[in-house]
């Protein structure tokens, strides 16, 4: 095996334009509340209030926030199983996702899916997959019934950069090209999949360079810049809803916790996720924030408090939530009871 | 009115189409090609590329996409051209499709109708003979069905796209240019019931799909030989209609299950375990299965025909479980 | 010596690694990250890339390329993340791995050893605790195995890279952390016999995998009761170790299959037929089964633990067939 | 969906260098065996000889016999269900290729696989295989195997255009890349899948475009054009010999019959079909040999002759083949008996 490239750090563009205190505050607050949400999910895994698998997506919320910002109420939305941050920003309520991660019938998806499998059908949030590359072909098809309703709308779908290898990326790609359907394909691209680099996995490491097999127009953006972040989906999600077919965007970014909670993480060095730190998105925000006198200090301090207090709710009303009842195990696996058999 | 099985599917399509907007064909070659075993011929020219929808050579993304197109609010018929191939679909079948409705909480539906070529008899080799049926029946969330005469191919299509959940319709490819009666109206069996195709007091033969013909042909031999066979068509594979099956053996008191899934852990292990289960005590002999024979399928003929279940074998398996010598023995 | 199932594999992987230059190991993860269940961990460092090498996220693509590394004169070990995943591999197992020497005319050889995770039990909801290996057993080609002991997970590997034909190894996610003996030596059970972990007179109770530990649970806790089952451990779920079952059956009367696949189609109704047609005769009740409930497998513990077989639902099943009012009644 | 530009004629490069007439009756020679094997074929199969599938690659001759000109019999091929002209340019015997098709115990598969699995391990001519894209990652297998043994040698790996549809494509060339692998990516691209269209199945027409996503470097040719693919191949292979990884190359030819002898071809015109069958590559290659004096019509005429006498010798052997019987049924299934069970 051939050592390659190391992963390159990606490239914070010269300017990523204005931005005004309201939204600013809006993006900062998602921020926080998906940072100190995680940290606490946690916490509470330690304590075994959360169980399986849990994937935090600490050091990549620039992305969630920036992506949806640039999506509509009518936009759909497909995830991962990182998708913590995601359903946040998307408005999904705290407390529910909490819940959902408990396993409790408050939760988003009664407790049935937990971490992995958050939903939301009133705001189009489709989950939560825990298939790598599962969610590609559902968002094709999500564009595809939107296409032939019609509805003016577009679906966004997460992956990340191990998702890429996977046979489906290759034919959902190809097929919303070839429909010209309106996805907006995201790829979270974080240097790993599980403990496998992205130069392990990929012969071409540049993800946005495989747009063009399909025609479909792609580009790269650092994904630890959220404002960058924000206007490369904003013009993509735009030049998608124009009719214009599919369009992929790789946010270059970087977990800063362990893959999950089972991982010993072996396979980098302290130095390099220490590297990426340095990078982090919710510190570069606020910097930039701070030093351009759109928000001050208090401000985000108070924010940060916000997002705490958030986060302290959501925990109580998961903990006041009921396990659902042992009788129901059978409810909805079909829509409706069997004439017969 | 009588008409070929594929005459039967194109019609349920062609109404299909008709009636609903939001119901699609998408599969390769259902447009332009007419269909790998011409079900979908003239579609296109009817109801042009958006509702006839060739697709690339990518079984896992049209399955997927017609599992999100059915989240988005239409009702999508997918053709996968055979159960051979949808092997790379299984994923989004068995892990979405099934998964959705209840990992969600109740809160997606996935009505979504595939189908798809089944089994052997054509000579196509060990590729693309699979009877895999059994396996989609394994998986909770999804229902299967097998229809085994052209009224069922006419009339479990649109009864199939009135389900709220996903249905799998198993058309088994030898039945294609088989002609029968097919009626005006659907009838009065639901999607998911047995039919008893022949009366019979002396055994239960249980087949399903293209196995049912051959059960009725041993049935027919068998009656030379004074032995009444009741032949039960499965029609639906998940759910499994337990209940005419179990009053049938009750009443036989001996059943043979013939599936041409290979023997081993195939549904007629299911089937002959639910008997024994449900009418233990009023089995006079175990019940025997016909089955494909263990073996990726020959393509000549002599070897294909002896790989498969055959009317022979069923009239052979049906004297054995009626040998009193053994039975009477037991029983003393 | 006792060690961990985990390291029972380590323990072989490595002694595999060593013995053979044609054995290598393939698979996501199992390199620098160690093994999803850090069944390798360290190999890479030992062996090298070339004979520990990480894949990408292509589990059709590296189960496929296993399957030519074989033909073309090595020994692979791919390990499959879990049997979740193999889903994406099935046409590489169904339609190349499981034909090619038949098809071939017997001129291939496809000696590929593949492993891989499976099971229920850590609250990892819908898409990850799937129990397969039923489906696995069905495909007439292949060999499947699932060792359910720390000895058989130390020595089944090394019988199974001495097979000329692919074979399957389960491994039950719950188990690696289990503490087990490991014999020096493999022992005198060859690799496709079932064994008996605990002698009973009562009941025959069947399992495999990780349902052994909770049917030897079961069987301590009927012995209190006076009912004395006699647990049998499949170990190969194909080729079936017919004449073991089917002798314990004959001594016992009765028997109960537990098999954490769904119930409908799973191996339980394949062990349940085969015992009637074996020994139909001298059963004194139907064999029971106990299954996983038809659900997606949910994310809570309480819900989980109520899906998956457990022992009491197997001592109520135990109980059920022992039964003296129903069972004499019927032979009256 | 949207009409995409009609699929280009390829272009004949302006020089595909000189033949000696040697190569030239050798190529010559074994096109027409493969024309008139397969004409043969399809009189059979009406004849109800052969049954089943059969896909006959006539218009095609030239990429079977240009590729595997290119090869030393230590190397692999893997080939797909429109395999007749690949092993029969490989060296397999004609009788043992037709009795196979009839599905005779002295056929190459001893009849069991029929015209889609042809096998000749000593040929290491691997089948086969009718599953599309099916034989993709079996190739790169083969490739590890050389790799890791070591053993000097390429494998050539065979698919049609709709192959590069699947997942397989995707998977089996980031791998083979990855891990710089000699494999021959060789796609028989001949503008249809069944009666799916080069450009209602791939958004990018152009496959030899396609290899970017994996930095496999890749061509495309005119497969027409026995001497230029010969010559392509001829480069591509020795650059993948030379350890430089894999390569695709991209053979534009055509098939002159229908996808399979079930097909009614109600997909394409016949204007379409007359058009190609201008550049017919025996015809072509016939014409350049003749108008350049290297063979002489005579010579030519004694060749398609002798190719008539082959095929009619296949057939002869092949009726004179005994069949498999019934009780070796499962002989093979596995290499040994059980111990039990
Ligand atoms: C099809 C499939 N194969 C393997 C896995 C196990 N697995 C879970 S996450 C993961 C890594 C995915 O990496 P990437 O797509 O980059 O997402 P990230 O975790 O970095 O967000 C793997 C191998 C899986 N869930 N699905
Ligand atoms: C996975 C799979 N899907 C579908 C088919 C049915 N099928 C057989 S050949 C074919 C077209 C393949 O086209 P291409 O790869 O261009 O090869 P060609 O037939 O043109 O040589 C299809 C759809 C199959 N054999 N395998
Ligand atoms: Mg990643
Ligand atoms: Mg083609």
């Amino acid at each position: 095996m051939a050592t390659r490239e190391a992963p390159p750090l990606p490239k914070t563009p010269a300017a990523s334009g204005a931005i005004d205190a309201a939204t600013a505050r809006s993006w900062l607050g998602q921020m926080l509340l998906i940072r100190r949400f995680e940290e606490k999910a946690a916490e509470l895994y330690s304590a075994g209030k959360i169980r399986g698998f849990l994937h935090l997506s600490i050091g990549e919320e620039a992305v969630s926030v920036a992506a949806i910002a640039a999506l509509t109420e009518a936009d759909n939305i497909v995830s991962t199983y990182r998708e913590h941050g995601h359903a946040l920003a998307r408005g999904l309520p705290p407390g529910a996702v909490m819940a959902e991660l408990y396993g409790k019938a408050n939760g988003a998806s009664r407790g049935r899916g937990g971490s992995m499998h958050i939903f939301d059908v009133g705001r189009r949030f489709y989950g939560g997959n825990a298939i790598v590359a599962g969610g590609l072909p559902l968002a094709v098809g999500l564009a595809l019934a939107d296409r032939l309703r019609p509805r003016p709308a577009i679906t966004a779908c997460f992956f990340g950069d191990g998702a890429v290898a996977e046979g489906e990326f290759h034919e959902s790609l190809n097929l919303a090209s070839l429909w010209k359907l309106p996805v907006l394909f995201l790829c979270e691209n974080n240097y790993y999949a599980m403990g496998t680099a992205l130069d392990r996995h990929q012969a071409e490491t540049d993800i946005s360079l495989k747009g063009g097999a399909y025609r479909v127009p792609s580009v790269a953006v650092d994904g630890m810049d959220v404002m960058a972040t924000a206007s490369a989906v904003r013009a993509a999600a735009e030049q998608v809803r124009s009719g214009a077919g599919p369009f992929l965007l790789e946010c270059r970014t970087y977990r800063f916790r362990a893959h999950s909670m089972y991982d010993p993480e072996l396979y980098r060095s302290k130095e390099e996720v220490e590297q990426w730190k340095r990078r982090d998105p919710i510190a570069l925000f606020r910097a930039r924030l701070e030093g351009g006198g759109i928000l001050a200090a208090a401000a985000i301090e108070a924010l940060d408090r916000e997002a705490r207090a958030v986060t302290d709710q959501a925990v109580a009303f998961a903990e006041a939530g009921e396990w659902e009842p042992v009788a129901d195990l059978l409810k909805d696996v079909y829509a409706r009871e069997l004439p017969c058999g | 009115m009588r008409m070929t099985y594929r005459e039967a599917l194109r019609t349920a399509l062609t109404e299909a189409l008709s009636a609903d907007p939001r119901v699609f064909l998408m599969g390769e070659d259902v447009g332009r090609y007419g269909g790998a075993y011409a079900a979908s011929k003239g579609l296109l020219e009817q109801f042009g590329p958006d509702r006839v929808r060739d697709t690339p050579l990518s079984e896992s993304a049209f399955v997927g996409a017609g599992i999100g197109a059915a989240l988005g609010g239409m009702r999508p018929i997918v053709e996968v051209m055979t159960v051979n191939f949808s092997l790379l679909a299984l994923d989004q079948v068995v892990n979405s499709a099934a998964t959705l409705r209840h990992m969600s909480g109740g809160q997606l539906s996935v009505p979504l109708v595939v189908r798809m070529a089944t089994g052997g008899g054509r000579q196509v080799a060990a590729q693309h003979s699979h009877s895999l049926e059994g396996w989609y029946a394994h998986v909770p969330g999804i229902r299967v069905v097998a229809p085994a005469t052209a009224h069922d191919a006419r009339w479990m299509l649109p009864a199939a796209l009135r389900e709220p959940d996903p249905v799998f319709i198993f058309e088994h490819a030898m039945l294609y240019p088989e002609e029968g009666e097919v009626g005006e109206e659907p009838g009065p069996l639901p999607l998911f019931a047995a039919a008893i195709r022949r009366p019979g007091r002396d055994v239960t033969v249980i087949a399903h799909g293209g196995s049912v013909g051959k059960a009725l042909a041993a049935a027919e031999q068998l009656a030379t030989e004074g032995i009444e066979a009741e032949v039960l068509d499965l029609r639906s594979l998940r759910p499994l209609d337990d209940a005419t099956i179990l009053e049938s053996v009750r009443r036989c008191h001996r059943a043979v299950v013939v599936d041409e899934g290979w023997r081993s852990g195939s549904l007629s292990a299911e089937i002959a375990s639910r008997i024994s289960e449900g009418a233990f005590f009023e089995l006079d002999a175990p019940v025997a299965r016909v089955c494909s024979a263990e073996v990726p399928i020959p393509y000549p003929k002599h070897l294909e025909d002896t790989a498969l279940p055959q009317p022979d074998g069923i009239c052979a398996a049906v004297r054995g479980v009626l040998q009193p010598a053994q039975a009477a023995g037991a029983k003393a």
